[in-house]
């Protein structure tokens, strides 16, 4: 079972990996950076499941999961949505000297 | 009874402050804002004076030994822990000597603009040292994403269309590589339960080869992508030179220095290199091969002198990790020596290059014809910067870059000797042309400034140009020299790193 | 535990996530995604990390998913693009990074694949299990690591807010702010109003209770945005904004780190170490009572106002209407 | 006993729930404009969602979780029917709008 969280969040991160690389939205490639935050965040948290262990709320009823990944994922998160946010400002930004949202286009400064 | 022993120290108390008073004063900025707006270019000096004098408190007391903080008296193992040592020292010198030099030209003369700004920037200052003494995995990767999210920022904050450009490229980038090296805490944490570097360090050995592999490509990468390594390259030369010139002093000398630093660091304690087998640092010096060729030759076509610069920033990355990728203490010491030295050099660059690209009116190098006459003093000093980066002799970059390629044909990787001293003739190529026509002989003379214009910010550049000279000390005085050497035997062999974590958990 | 519902949970996961990807209409691509993200919250509350779950339903699936339709409807009447570029060659636009995603995968999974096998707890995990509340006075784990044990991890958090609304508002500078007054209709309105009691309730017992019960400043102050942004919504862009201005919002914002710095202060003060707790002699209190657990309610309040404050000052930014000089 | 009975009551009460909430899905995929699928899905989602915490109270064993869930139902009543008619109303302002064109 913690092979299957393994997988999704191995898929998540890599279809996100492949969203920022190939799609052409400014938008999408936000929702790629997502996907790979989600990937990342899945991973932490079903790493940290332990078969039987209670959530890390005292008192414990036998023994819990291990509550570490789940503070670094709370950190992770928070900062996630602030990258997010700050992305949506620059392509708000962009377009309004652009009038597009199209990666393709914010790529004049090459070589 | 509490796993808590208290802080160790008044000396310990420095590395901390280099981290709490710039993040400090950057919030206070803020409300002094609204209570005494008159005086703020006043707090804003004192407030850079205060970090500047931390980061070198904090330096000076690492220097000379190892220091570790407890933050909250939890015990390494449990809680997060400061650690600094000679080499971190190093880099907190360029964090103090690059943050007060780049707040001097970011931050005034003070205009109400900028209050956010000086906000940023502080907290980028204090993300620097944070990256530079903490000894817990997760910390960083928090202080590389403070850091980041103040970097997108200001390379963008120029608002023009091509900042804005960069500034969401490299966001996009940068988040990606933060990712990449958020999967390698995971997996190293899941390989060694615990965060601790000193604990990892020891633990990591014992973790299933696939996994340490996976965490290995993912933390190369993510950190490659911050420092600009060569797959990974092509944010940095638009971040580094859409962004206004104070800005672009403290990216190109600092930014990715300190992340180089994380780089370095993390290598040798968790990856060390394995003889007779292609491990982490063997890669880092085929990547840095490459850096340096694709920097130098992509400069050798600009005509933006900003853009020159940063690409030449790319070429110097390659140099840094050929140094770390030689795994000997000759080519750590060359890579620190040559971080120190490029630092402070590509700062002048980058502060002459504004200058006189604002004397010009524009940025074509072509067209600054006649500036170098007329500032004689400052060209020249610009022309020791140039030459120490460039690596001509008797100046400071040689003898670090000198170390590299003796490190290199120690190891013997003759391709990256070959290619560090070719760097050499390359940077001449687009540096020799460069002074040729700031020497007048340009093809069009647009010199839009007065002719009672002062340079901008000449006695700084000047100051900076000197220290092109004095810094082959460092190398020529041979008691300094060991002092470098020493702390590349260190990161070598970390052993007085992982040692400094005695209890783990209990008391 | 059900692994059954899990594995149906997972497999939506994965196949809304490919929709969203696939999906051409962006707006119908971000429902899907805030799917995810709710999808996602649930499988964190079944495997026992409730703090996770309601950050990640209250943050990823609510707050993000606000920045980013107000993102999206500001940018709406420019043409959005093609998914793919027609002109390059489809192997260099798909296929390579088809396969270098399809490798990396690969080589993840594999290195996962080692790891995966009997699990059992860390010895630091195990420590905080067992002794949080002998050294700290709180219930919550989670709560006692990120205000405790790793409280230099939130400092650097709160920090990370702090950049990105001085960022937000750096970049979206220059724009100007439409005063709708009218808001939605009456009923919505009385509604909205029976309601805000009840949501402030509920944010203020997250975040005061955060060392007790999963909660705590984060989730806590990110209702509190929630609410400021509801009411942007229910009652006019002006509404909300005359009450609290943007400069108290700032004040606000600076003035809860400023609060954490100085809680962590006093502990060096009392000789015991940057954000020490209980051997600074903060009262550990009665275990389960609203003031237990030493500094953590104080470093909570000084979270949530960060959070709440910098969170909603970004989704007022996002919200001006952008203008240029030369338009 | 009383006990089971309500149970066997709950579970009526939630399999009658997934049904509610079974219809609204075939109600957006299948109705043709904006208010008949709103129409179909306000009704049917919030009997659903009541059905099934109505149905859940007897298994969850406690007063203060079973008045949880009695106050998520009450905030459903009263979210739920304000959600839909704000966005009726934007849909015909938005109709509105289009034909005044």
């Amino acid at each position: 079972m913690v092979l299957m969280g393994f997988a999704v969040s191995v898929f998540l991160f890599c279809l996100g990996l492949f969203t920022v690389l190939t799609r052409r939205s400014a938008f999408k490639t936000v929702i790629g950076l997502m996907l790979m935050e989600s990937g990342v965040l899945l991973l932490f948290v079903s790493w940290a499941y332990i078969p039987g262990g209670g959530p890390p709320i005292l008192p414990l009823q036998g023994t819990g999961v291990d509550p570490l990944p789940h503070a670094l994922t709370l950190t992770a998160i928070v900062i996630g949505a602030c990258d997010i946010a700050l992305a949506f400002a620059f392509i708000m930004k962009l377009e309004r000297f652009e009038k597009s949202v199209d990666v393709d286009r914010f790529r004049r400064l090459r070589g | 009874m509490l796993t808590a022993s208290g802080g160790s120290g008044v000396s310990a108390m420095w590395v901390l402050s280099s981290i709490l008073i710039p993040m400090t004063a950057a919030f206070v900025l803020q409300v002094l804002d609204y209570s005494a707006p008159e005086r703020m270019g006043r707090w804003i000096a004192l407030s850079a004076a205060a970090a500047c004098a931390a980061s070198l408190g904090a330096a000076a007391v690492s220097w000379t030994g190892m220091e570790t903080l407890r933050l909250g008296g939890w015990s390494p193992g449990l809680g997060i822990v400061l650690a600094a040592d000679r080499m971190s020292a190093i880099f907190l010198v360029i964090s103090a000597v690059g943050g007060a030099a780049s707040a001097r030209i970011a931050l005034f003369p003070f205009s109400k603009e900028q209050r956010r700004f000086s906000g940023l920037f502080f907290i980028l200052w204090a993300s620097l040292n944070g990256i530079l003494t903490t000894g817990d995995l997760f910390n960083l990767y928090v202080f590389f994403e403070i850091l980041a999210v103040c970097a997108y920022v200001l390379a963008g904050a120029a608002m023009t269309r091509e900042a804005l450009e960069a500034g969401f490229k490299y966001l996009v980038l940068g988040t990606v590589g933060a990712l990449f090296l958020l999967m390698g805490v995971g997996l190293l944490y899941m390989g060694t339960g615990t965060l601790n570097l000193a604990l990892l360090s020891r633990a990591a050995g014992a973790m299933a080869p696939g996994a340490l592999g996976a965490a290995a490509a993912c933390i190369v990468t993510g950190l490659g992508l911050k420092i600009g390594m060569f797959p990974f390259h092509f944010w940095l030369p638009d971040a580094h030179s859409s962004a206004s010139t104070g800005v672009s002093m403290i990216l190109s000398g600092v930014v990715v220095k300190a992340s180089f630093y994380a780089l370095l660091r993390i290598v040798f304690l968790l990856f060390p290199s394995v003889p007779d087998r292609f491990s982490v640092p063997d890669a880092l010096l085929v990547l840095g091969v490459l850096s340096l060729v694709t920097g130098h030759l992509s400069a050798l076509g600009q005509f933006d002198v900003k853009r020159m610069l940063a690409w030449s920033t790319v070429a110097h990355m390659g140099y840094l990790l050929i140094g770390a990728g030689c795994a000997s203490p000759l080519g750590i010491a060359g890579a620190l020596l040559h971080a120190l030295n490029h630092g402070t050099g590509k700062m002048g660059l980058f502060l002459g290059a504004g200058s006189y690209a604002s004397l010009a009116g524009n940025r074509d190098w072509r067209t600054f014809g006649s500036l170098g006459s007329r500032f004689p003093l400052e060209t020249a000093a610009y022309a020791l910067l140039a030459g120490s980066v460039a690596g001509i002799p008797p100046l400071a970059g040689f003898w670090s870059k000198w170390m590299i390629i003796c490190a290199a044909a120690e190891k013997g990787a003759w391709i990256a000797a070959l290619a560090a001293g070719a760097g050499t003739v390359l940077s001449c190529l687009y540096y020799v042309p460069f002074f040729y026509s700031l020497y007048g002989h340009s093809e069009a003379d647009t010199d839009t400034s007065g002719p009672g214009t002062p340079f901008p910010s000449g006695m700084l550049l000047t100051v900076l140009g000197a220290s092109a000279v004095l810094f082959a000390l460092l190398y020529l005085v041979p008691g300094l020299r060991d002092q470098f050497l020493s702390a590349g035997s260190l990161i070598k062999d970390p052993e007085i790193y992982r040692q400094s974590v005695r209890a783990p958990i209990a008391p | 535990m059900n692994v059954s519902l899990l594995a149906v949970l997972y497999l939506f996961i994965a196949v809304t996530a490919l929709v969203a990807v696939l999906l051409e209409d962006l707006l119908s691509a971000f429902i899907t995604l805030s799917f995810t993200g709710v999808l996602m919250a649930t499988v964190f509350a079944l495997l026992r990390a409730p703090d996770v779950a309601l950050t990640q339903a209250i943050i990823n699936s609510g707050l993000v998913t606000s920045l980013l339709l107000v993102a999206y409807s500001q940018t709406r009447k420019t043409p959005h693009p093609p998914e793919v570029c027609d002109e390059c060659p489809s192997w260099l636009q798909v296929k390579v990074p088809a396969f270098v995603c399809s490798v990396l995968g690969l080589l993840l999974f594999r290195g996962l694949y080692s790891l995966a096998g009997e699990r059992s707890l860390p010895e630091a995990s195990a420590h905080y299990l067992a002794r949080t509340l002998e050294e700290t006075g709180a219930l919550n784990v989670v709560g006692a690591l990120l205000l405790d044990y790793r409280a230099f991890d939130t400092l650097g958090e709160t920090t990370v807010i702090f950049a990105a609304v001085s960022g937000v508002s750096i970049l979206l500078s220059g724009g100007r702010r439409v005063q709708s007054g009218h808001g939605l209709s009456y009923i919505v309105k009385r509604g909205m109003a029976l309601l805000t009691p009840f949501i402030l309730l509920y944010a203020a017992s997250i975040l005061f209770l955060g060392h007790l019960t999963p909660g705590g400043g984060f989730p806590g102050g990110s209702v509190f945005a929630t609410v400021a942004i509801l009411m942007c919504v229910v009652y006019g862009t002006g509404f909300e904004a005359s009450r609290i201005s943007s400069k108290s919002k700032e004040i606000l914002e600076a003035g809860g780190a400023i609060l954490f710095v100085l809680v962590g202060l006093l502990g060096i003060a009392w000789g015991a170490g940057f954000l020490s707790n209980l051997p600074a002699p903060f009262s550990a209190g009665t275990p389960g009572s609203l003031l237990s657990a030493g500094n953590m309610p104080l470093l909570n309040i000084a979270v949530g106002l960060k959070v709440g404050a910098g969170l909603s000052s970004i989704f007022y930014a996002m919200i001006k209407i952008l203008e240029l000089e030369d338009d | 006993m009383i006990l089971d009975v309500l149970r066997f009551t709950g579970g009526i009460c939630i399999a009658a729930g997934v049904f509610f909430s079974f219809a609204a899905v075939v109600a957006i995929l299948r109705f043709p404009d904006v208010f008949t699928r709103l129409h179909g899905s306000s009704k049917a989602l919030s009997g659903g969602a009541i059905l099934i915490l109505l149905g859940a109270l007897p298994y969850t064993g406690t007063v203060s979780g079973a008045m949880k869930l009695v106050l998520i139902a009450a905030f459903f009543l009263v979210s739920n029917p304000m959600a839909s008619h704000a966005i009726a109303r934007a849909a015909r302002k938005r109709g509105k709008e289009e034909n005044g064109q």
